[in-house]
């Protein structure tokens, strides 16, 4: 069988792989997918316990995360199109409207 | 209605004003019968506002319950000023009305005759254009000069005293199209300025001396003067100047005549009947002072005399039946400024009460005349307009045998009581040639008044053919007027009958509360043989009067050419009215010294002080004071603010630093802080983690 | 009944052996499909024609028996052509999403009770979700194409697909609550247990089925995305050759697929008709009498046939294919536990035949949908009918269990309610016509 | 063995097509990638055993939110997008960060002493899972269900009101 060792490992890549992606891509489309793989490193990782201990609630829990993640892509991408409706673009360094 | 008329007092001036205004503001919209009924009806009713307000007097006890002050609020609110009197006194002047005799005869007078003149002029204006704007300027008249009547302050007489000079401009120049109108217009105006002048420094002195205006604190005040003060004296005769002024004596006569361009019931009601006696009224409201001055008593005797036979000798001979009645009310104010000169301010009252009913009849039948006449207002052009005109005739003798003195009428009582108290005020001799000179003016009178009468209204007529035959007597509107002022004139002396003839003189009785009594034992004690030997002589000297006019104009008529070609000079310089208006002109207008030079002079004045330095100085100043202004504004408040805003600025440089905008800027400070919180709990929980 | 392929389980290798036997399966599946969905477009061919009067394909053996090889060695032959511009590794990749979002549904569909690929617990959420893999075939083709038409037609097939998806959900989940599994052999098995095929009891749940399922595979009158006339062939205009077969393979398979789901849902599976009725058994020989009018149609048609020469090699195609249906009729009679074997495949197939025929039957009778109309008959129509029939459907369970009333009078009940609610939906006034507006107004 | 043959293979294919997604300049790649990210932790969750969670994975995520995903980039014109450069100016520092949280979280997951040695739950012990997940969600956690309903219907219509062209 799988140790459960490696599927935290496996979740904590993809979590850093997400991590970059928002850090570093400009296109806000990718960092809202970024955002995903965030959410499903988490959801790797709470299947992946409730599997070693053998308890439902980490499955119930990955399923609110898979609910959150539907509202924010949502709410995200219309923003998104909100955004490049008014300014034209959908790069997240060149809004800045908000400096001090 | 209120309860009592004296309280409803502001009503008789406001009435004409609130007619005034509406007229003014929107009379041009409104059909002619309802201006005409607004403005008679708004006089009307103060008239009989008036009436009530002499019943009530008539029903009071006499003496000080018939002085009746009544203040409405306060116009110049009390100053601090240094008497001659002595200490400091508080100055204010109240917007307030004084009812005592006096006044009650000035309004009755003003509103009954106005209201009567008003009657008239909606027949004698009918036709003319600008017919709200005349009765406008009418009703602000009766406004102003009901104000100057019932003034309880010199100032509030002074505020009406303006007015209704400005309301004798704008009527005089009512036909402003025409060039001697407005001329005529601006001569009243200008010489009027002069006597106001005079009568302005005379307050000035009345305040530093008194500390007040109001006529009632000034004669409390009196009692601290002696007889003949210098002080006294000097106002009494500036006020004089003023009263010259408006009342048109010598030497500022002349506007009157020429006043004479404008519609005739303005110069019945304004310049025969009640602007003209302002100054009569005003000497004979400040009595107390002028009986402190015996100078001044004297200067007005004699200026009154003067006057009186002077403007009657360039009544003789002048053509336009207008002017002729000019001079007339000339000479009658004389007689009055005569009658106040020598203590008797009732007798002169009593006079101003009388000529205002036959002078505005005598003017409103000549305004009848004209206005059959289509116009003509030269007497060589008349004639034989008895019968055409007989109501107007009739009227007109009336007013003519008034004014010349003959019993009963009227002006017989008024003229006769002027004299007599003229012949008896004192021993001194110089009186009883004021009193020649009055005897011989009432000569004149006589024969001037019926003069007119026979070339306007007997022997053939003089009229131009194409004028005769739409001669046509004057509606209704106009006839009863003249009725009513005819009877007035008739029968309006009755209640100055004198007590020689079994009368009680109840009107001198009337004024008493007002009048100062100058002390009796001045007086001259003379018999009632003498009284009635004057009065005979006065009715002689007016029936010779009658008989010369006749003669002259009826039965003789080469005489007048063969005494104007004898005397030939002296003719030319009466009838050229002595050249006083050249003179002036010469004098004032192109003179060197007083018109160019004077002129030249202010004009330097007026561009070099007045604008140079008051007002082009004071823009000078204002501009340094606001360039000042703006360097402090610029540099200290703006500076201060922004130096504040710089500070925050200079301080908030790291924050801002900080704060990019960029949303992914944050996340990488926020990992930053996970990472290091990791190293953090890494080494923190080595043992505890990191197993061998 | 055990699979049929655990017979070679002991000859492998262990470590292999959770890989081969699926393999198997997914081979034959395959190929079956492939043979089917060539001879589905050969049949449709014929029909549309028999329908417009017209003869259909003749030529390539006899009454254009072999046109689908043809069809299929002529699209193999052609030149495949990328578009300039257009994104070759989607353009590659969005056909081969679609066929293998079609085929990998088979993996869980029960073609019998025991042919099945795998028999997951959660089988039925697996079919949908992986048959909603399917959009991405036409969205990503019609985007990466670089063209206009495709991108249109992509982009209406997605909202159209995302729409009717929610209708097609809700429709299952009332035969879920009837069945009370998600593995597809435990829904056939629970209609044989209540002894009725659902579509019976949830009339309603099986039409919304239907006509999503004729939207989902963007048939008439749905086939906005290919809409002929309005963009020029959808979102596969620009392919050609291989690639373009490959989109008509995965639709095809798309249509055997929802038909299949539609006939596990609601049509009992592999059971054959009135499975509870006994005295009905004599239908297991159906196939024999199939095969045999299968030979009795071949030697009619070949007697037909000119006996020139030329025609030689196509009467003795006739003739074998009859004979082989012969020798098949005869193995049936003659050996029963092969008919038994064969029950199930045959039943399944006649059934999702029977669908696929009405699909044919829709394209050439009915005409085409405006999109805003086809948009507001799935949003305003479809779904909530669905919603309601869920809901009514749970009530009519309620009555079942909790007051024992009869399984299908309660829920005919709430067929009833469900159809009510329908009635007044249909009150709803006409959509107004579309008006042009301009972008940014 | 034929388990953890999958999981090398499942998890190499998810890590490979992660950093796909965040490399590619074209954002409809990042989508593809993406979606074989989530379709083989689709497959490890089936070897999870969490078969529903599996089947909700690929209906909500691939056939729901990814297919949103693609319909905003062709709404979104992004041929300007795919030629800029695709990373920002901080991306060397990120990334750095980025490899030392990993760094980090590997070596506590490695080194750490803990749950590997805990016993692994028999197979059976989360079947049937279907019916286990509603369970226990229409009983023990009914509140948050209904909660996170109302959050979707939030937003929905929030998605709704921002993209609507006023």
């Amino acid at each position: 069988m799988v140790p459960t060792t490696h599927y935290l490992m496996l979740s904590a890549a993809l979590f850093t792989i997400g991590v970059v992606g928002v850090l570093t891509r400009r296109n806000v489309l990718i960092i809202l997918m970024s955002i995903e793989l965030i959410l499903n490193a988490v959801n790797l990782n709470l299947i992946a316990f409730s599997r070693q201990l053998s308890d439902v609630t980490g499955q119930i829990f990955a399923i609110f995360v898979i609910t959150v993640a539907a509202a924010e892509a949502a709410v995200g991408l219309g923003i998104l199109i909100a955004l490049f409706r008014t300014r034209e673009t959908v790069n997240a360094d060149e809004i800045d409207l908000l400096k001090g | 209605m209120p309860q009592s008329f004296l309280d409803a007092v502001w009503l008789v001036p406001l009435l004409p004003a609130a007619s005034a205004l509406l007229m003014l503001l929107i009379g041009r919209r409104l059909p002619k019968p309802v201006v005409s009924a607004l403005c008679c009806g708004s006089v009307g009713l103060a008239f009989l506002t008036s009436l009530g307000i002499f019943v009530e007097m008539l029903g009071r006890a006499p003496g000080p319950e018939r002085v009746f002050e009544k203040t409405f609020f306060t116009w110049i609110p009390s100053v601090p000023i240094l008497t001659e009197a002595g200490g400091w006194a508080q100055f204010e002047v109240n917007w307030g009305f004084l009812v005592d005799p006096l006044s009650t005869v000035m309004i009755l007078v003003v509103t009954g005759v106005g209201f009567l003149i008003h009657v008239y002029s909606i027949g004698y204006m009918a036709h003319e254009g600008g017919y709200y704007r005349y009765f406008g300027y009418l009703n602000l008249f009766m406004f102003m000069m009901l104000t100057l009547v019932l003034a309880n302050s010199f100032l509030m007489l002074f505020v009406g005293w303006e007015g209704v000079g400005l309301c004798s401009y704008l009527l005089i120049g009512f036909w402003f199209k025409k060039k001697s109108a407005s001329d005529a217009a601006n001569k009243a105006f200008i010489v009027n300025r002069v006597g106001d002048a005079g009568f302005l420094i005379g307050m000035f002195l009345i305040i530093t001396t008194f500390g007040t205006l109001n006529f009632t604190a000034v004669n409390a005040g009196l009692s601290n003067f002696s007889m003949g003060d210098p002080t006294i004296v000097a106002i009494t005769l500036l006020l004089f100047v003023g009263a010259t002024g408006k009342s048109a004596q010598i030497p500022l006569y002349v506007w009157l005549p020429d006043a004479m361009e404008g519609p005739t019931p303005v110069s019945a009601l304004i310049h025969a009947a009640t602007m003209v006696t302002a100054g009569v009224y005003m000497v004979s409201r400040a009595n107390g002072l002028y009986q402190l001055a015996p100078l001044s008593l004297e200067v007005v005797a004699t200026v009154g005399a003067v006057t009186a036979i002077y403007a009657a000798s360039m009544g003789l001979v002048q053509n336009d039946i207008k002017r002729v009645l000019a001079y007339s009310t000339i000479s009658q104010l004389g007689y009055m400024f005569l009658a106040c000169g020598v203590g008797a301010f009732a007798a002169g009252v009593f006079h101003l009460y009388t000529h205002a009913f036959f002078k505005a009849l005598l003017f409103l039948g000549s305004g009848a005349v004209i206005h059959a006449l289509s116009g003509e207002q030269d007497i060589r052009k008349m004639g034989g307009l008895w019968s055409k005109l007989p109501i107007t005739g009739k009227t007109f003798a009336t007013g003519a045998i008034a004014i010349a003195g003959i019993f009963p009428l009227a002006g017989f009582f008024s003229k006769d009581e002027i004299l007599w108290k003229t012949f008896s005020a004192e021993a001194d001799p110089f009186f009883k040639v004021l009193w020649a000179v009055g005897l011989i003016t009432a000569l004149m009178t006589a024969f001037y008044m019926f003069r007119l009468v026979f070339l306007t209204f007997f022997g053939q007529s003089r009229v131009p053919h194409d004028v005769e035959h739409h001669i046509h007597e004057a509606p209704r509107s106009m006839t009863v007027p003249l009725m009513a002022l005819a009877v007035g004139s008739a029968v309006g002396g009755w209640i100055g009958w004198p007590a020689a003839l079994g009368g009680g003189n109840w009107f001198e009785h009337w004024l008493e509360p007002v009048m100062r009594g100058r002390g009796e034992a001045a007086a001259v004690e003379h018999s009632h043989a003498t009284e009635y030997g004057l009065m005979v002589l006065s009715l002689a000297v007016a029936g010779a009067g009658i008989w010369l006019a006749y003669t002259f104009y009826l039965k003789r008529l080469e005489l007048p050419e063969r005494l104007a070609s004898r005397f030939a000079g002296l003719y030319k310089l009466v009838y050229n009215k002595y050249y006083v208006d050249e003179i002036y002109s010469r004098v004032f207008v192109e003179g060197p010294v007083l018109g160019k030079g004077m002129g030249t002079a202010f004009a330097a004045f007026d561009a070099h002080v007045v604008d140079g330095v008051g007002v082009d100085g004071s823009a000078w100043l204002t501009r340094l004071v606001s360039r000042l202004t703006i360097w402090w504004d610029t540099w200290i408040v703006d500076g201060s603010v922004n130096l504040l805003g710089w500070l925050v600025w200079v301080l908030n440089l790291p924050a801002r630093a900080l704060q990019t905008g960029l949303v992914q800027r944050y996340a990488l400070w926020m990992a930053a802080g996970v990472v290091l919180l990791m190293l953090y709990y890494v080494q923190r929980y080595w043992s505890l983690f990191f197993s061998s | 009944m055990t699979n049929p392929f655990d017979i070679l389980a002991p000859y492998l290798p262990d470590v292999l052996e959770p890989f081969i036997l699926p393999l198997l399966q997914i081979g034959v599946v395959f190929l079956g499909l492939s043979l089917i969905v060539a001879y589905i477009v050969y049949a449709e061919r014929k029909i549309l024609a028999h329908i417009q009067v017209r003869l259909g394909p003749m030529r390539v053996g006899p009454h254009g028996l072999l046109q689908p090889i043809a069809d299929g060695l002529k699209l193999l032959l052609k030149e495949d052509i990328i578009p300039r511009g257009a994104d070759s590794f989607i353009f590659w990749l969005a056909p081969v999403i679609s066929v293998m979002a079609a085929f990998t549904g088979f993996a869980l569909i029960p073609f019998a009770d025991n042919f099945i690929v795998t028999d997951v617990n959660v089988g039925l959420l697996f079919v949908i979700g992986i048959s909603s893999l399917g959009i991405y075939g036409i969205i990503l083709g019609g985007w990466s194409s670089n063209s206009h038409y495709p991108l249109l037609g992509a982009l209406r097939s997605a909202a159209q697909l995302v729409s009717y998806e929610v209708a097609l959900g809700f429709a299952i989940v009332s035969a879920l609550l009837l069945s009370g599994t998600l593995s597809m052999s435990g829904i056939v098995k629970a209609q044989i247990t209540h002894g009725v095929w659902f579509v019976f009891v949830q009339p309603v749940a099986f039409f919304i089925l239907f006509v999503a399922a004729i939207a989902e595979t963007n048939r008439n009158p749905f086939d906005l995305p290919e809409a002929e006339s309005e963009l020029v062939a959808g979102f596969h205009t620009e392919y050609s050759g291989f690639r373009f077969s490959l989109y008509f393979l995965g639709e095809y398979a798309a249509m055997i697929l929802v038909s299949s789901i539609a006939v596990t849902l609601f049509l009992g599976g592999w059971t054959r008709p009135f499975q509870s009725v006994g005295w009905l058994d004599f239908l297991k020989y159906a196939p024999v009498a199939l095969f045999a009018f299968c030979t009795y149609w071949c030697v009619a048609h070949e007697r037909k046939m000119p006996r020139a020469p030329e025609w030689r090699w196509q009467r003795l195609m006739l003739l074998g294919l009859g004979g082989g249906a012969a020798v098949l009729a005869l193995v049936f009679v003659a050996v029963p536990p092969v008919v038994d074997a064969v029950q199930g495949v045959f039943w399944f197939l006649v059934k999702v035949c029977a669908f696929l025929y009405g699909f044919i039957w829709f394209r050439g009778t009915f005409p085409r949908y405006r999109f805003d109309q086809l948009m507001r008959l799935g949003w305003h129509y479809m779904i909530p009918v669905a919603i309601a029939n869920t809901i009514f459907c749970g009530v009519g369970l309620v009555l079942w269990r909790s007051l024992g009333w009869s399984f299908a009078g309660s829920l005919w009940i709430g067929t009833l309610l469900t159809l009510l609610v329908a009635l007044l939906l249909s009150g709803q006034t006409e959509a107004p016509e579309p008006t042009v507006t301009r972008r940014g107004s | 063995m034929f388990y953890l043959f999958n999981f090398y293979v499942l998890a190499a294919l998810t890590v490979i097509s992660a950093i796909f997604v965040i490399t590619r300049r074209n954002p409809v790649h990042s989508v593809i990638f993406l979606i074989i990210t989530l379709l083989s932790l689709a497959l490890l969750y089936v070897q999870l055993q969490a078969e529903f969670l599996a089947a909700v994975q690929i209906i909500l995520y691939i056939g729901g939110i990814m297919v949103l995903f693609l319909f905003v980039i062709m709404l979104v014109n992004l041929d300007v997008v795919a030629r800029q450069a695709p990373f920002n100016r901080q991306w060397h520092i990120a990334g750095l960060a980025a490899l030392v949280l990993l760094g980090e979280l590997v070596a506590a997951l490695y080194w750490g002493r803990g749950t590997p040695t805990l016993p692994l739950a028999p197979p059976t012990a989360l079947q049937p899972n279907t019916e286990l997940i509603g369970v226990t969600l229409f009983q023990n956690y009914l509140l948050p269900f209904e909660i996170a309903s109302v959050l979707l219907l939030v937003a929905m219509v929030g998605a709704v009101l921002m993209a609507k062209r006023r």
